[in-house]
């Protein structure tokens, strides 16, 4: 059986720039046929934003980039219902990739994974 | 009209700080102002090295810092102590330290401390970006 | 002295928040915008625009904007800066 | 009459590396002969525990440079008395550097000083 | 599947600790140590021993310690390690 | 004995996560188990530099990570992107990119993210120090 891995996303874009570099390793790792999972909790749930436009203050937008992940055969993108509804977004303002899901589910594949990241 | 310097001690690798003063730079110049210098400090200095090498389709922080001082004529000052200990080192550094290279772009200068407070005594405005 | 309190870490509002007087004024720049959605507006109060735009959250925010030149003026309305790291 | 310049250090020692480089800022503009506060706030308390031992990790102990605070002239050397109880922290436990001071003090030096950096 | 998670943000704690389960244990490592001294107690939770000894802190906490020995032993009795970032 | 790898994310300069990786690699090889590779990531890659110059009373990272590799025969590799975005480049990498000067360690290599996947299904264990 193949291994698996989780990336944990819970940090806002642009602020910090770990994101595009968390991704990278999931891209990296869903060619080795690792069975990958992308997490998107906390404040990591702003990365899935539509509109953003980073561009106008010369910063690369790479959230186009979390399109990719399907893609990469990336199937399991989720985002923690819980930390969406506390800062008051709704699925509609989002890029449509990723299922939303509760903690309890979030928890359960974190728990599971062979290997986790966070960056 | 204002005379401003800048603290920046920002990483311009991992973090948004550097972006940040440059558009707060372009923007009071755009406005008439005057910036005398910025200094670099903690791990703004990062951004001194000619071989820092983003790829093709993002924005070079090293270059536009340097051609937005040539073009207004202010300085770039990296902190020595600091730079060093980051591997940022010019010519003259890397001989005294036996070091074998050295990355400093050459809009770049390599100083003291001493120059902050000159800049916080010297300006009407001093704007940090960490 | 009145001072311009720049916040640029949205875990630091707290400390920053408490470290001000009235006369003082606050923006919120970088990933501190994020804020703008949680917290109530006051009139002291501002938000950095070109990082909401940035980030997707330009329709959200219910606070007071600033755009750069905006920020370049505040710190010119203030007698000083204070970035809070 | 010569310009004041206030360095709040809030971060605890060694996670992050900025205490030692934020004090030479504080030592450079007392050799300038401006007039300095150093005001030790939140988790930036720990700073000045006594006993610091981070050569056993390889780190250097900077902690003894804050007792040069005194001979460079910087007479005003304040720690927040709040955010020490909170926790559970003693003036005994101290360097003998810094007085005891509540929050409204250190606020008010804040607010008249003409410069204020954190790292 | 039993995880070590490894925290060094005091900051993190709360999203650490939401995401461990009753088999899982945790190690406070770097700046988290410090909440050894604010925080319960428990039987999965361990502090690194040098850590505190860095900080000065090394007779507060009633916490269970671990030194680096302690440490890489408790990645090998468990099946992976997570380091909360 | 297990087979060991890390994953090193940690800034050098501003953190504290090189200094508890070392340690925690010495403390593993003392009990004889086997470290395969250090993999650095993100501002980790900052410490494969041969020009950085810690004062001289403070402990030299990249040159104890270099001895310390050398004397039980493991690898060090940054990933060759973040690298070269942060300034870190061998010969090869500077001439290709036109870059003016290189400054990676002898002791470290550059390569590509696969060395991470394969140091994940080729260890017992991986650690990661951010």
């Amino acid at each position: 059986m193949s291994q698996s891995l989780a990336v944990i996303f819970n940090k806002a874009p642009y602020g910090t720039q770990s994101g595009r570099e968390l991704l990278d390793i999931a891209l990296m790792a869903a060619a080795f046929d690792m069975n990958i999972s992308a997490l998107f909790i906390d404040d990591g749930v702003y990365q899935l934003l539509e509109n953003q436009q980073p561009d106008i203050l010369n910063m690369k937008n790479h959230s186009p980039t979390f399109k990719a992940l399907e893609l990469y055969g990336i199937e399991t993108v989720l985002i923690n219902q819980e930390d969406l509804s506390q800062r008051g977004l709704s699925a509609d303002q989002l890029l449509n990739v990723a299922d939303i899901s509760p903690s309890s589910n979030i928890n359960q594949i974190i728990s599971r994974s062979d290997f986790v990241f966070m960056l | 009209m204002a005379i401003f310097s800048l603290l920046v001690t920002a990483n311009p690798h991992s973090s948004q700080g550097q972006f940040s003063a440059i558009q707060f730079a372009k923007t009071l110049l755009n406005q008439g102002h005057e910036l005398k210098r910025v200094f670099f400090y903690a791990d703004g200095v990062l951004v001194a090295s000619r071989i820092n090498c983003p790829p093709s389709d993002e924005y070079n922080l090293t270059k536009t810092w340097a051609k937005l001082a040539i073009q207004h004529d202010f300085e770039l000052t990296a902190c020595v102590t600091v730079a060093m200990k980051r591997g940022i080192t010019n010519a003259t550094e890397a001989e005294r330290n036996a070091l074998t290279g050295d990355n400093l772009d050459p809009a770049f200068e390599i100083s003291g401390l001493g120059q902050l407070t000159e800049a916080m005594l010297e300006s009407d405005r001093l704007v940090t970006f960490g | 002295m009145k001072t311009l309190y720049i916040l640029n870490n949205p875990q630091h509002f707290k400390q920053c928040a408490s470290a001000m007087t009235e006369e003082d004024t606050l923006l919120l720049i970088e990933n501190a915008v994020l804020l703008a959605d949680q917290l109530e507006p006051r009139s002291n109060y501002f938000v950095l625009e070109e990082d909401l735009i940035a980030r997707g959250l330009s329709n959200n925010a219910e606070w007071q904007t600033k755009d750069y030149q905006g920020f370049v003026q505040l710190t010119l309305d203030c007698d000083k800066s204070v970035s809070w790291l």
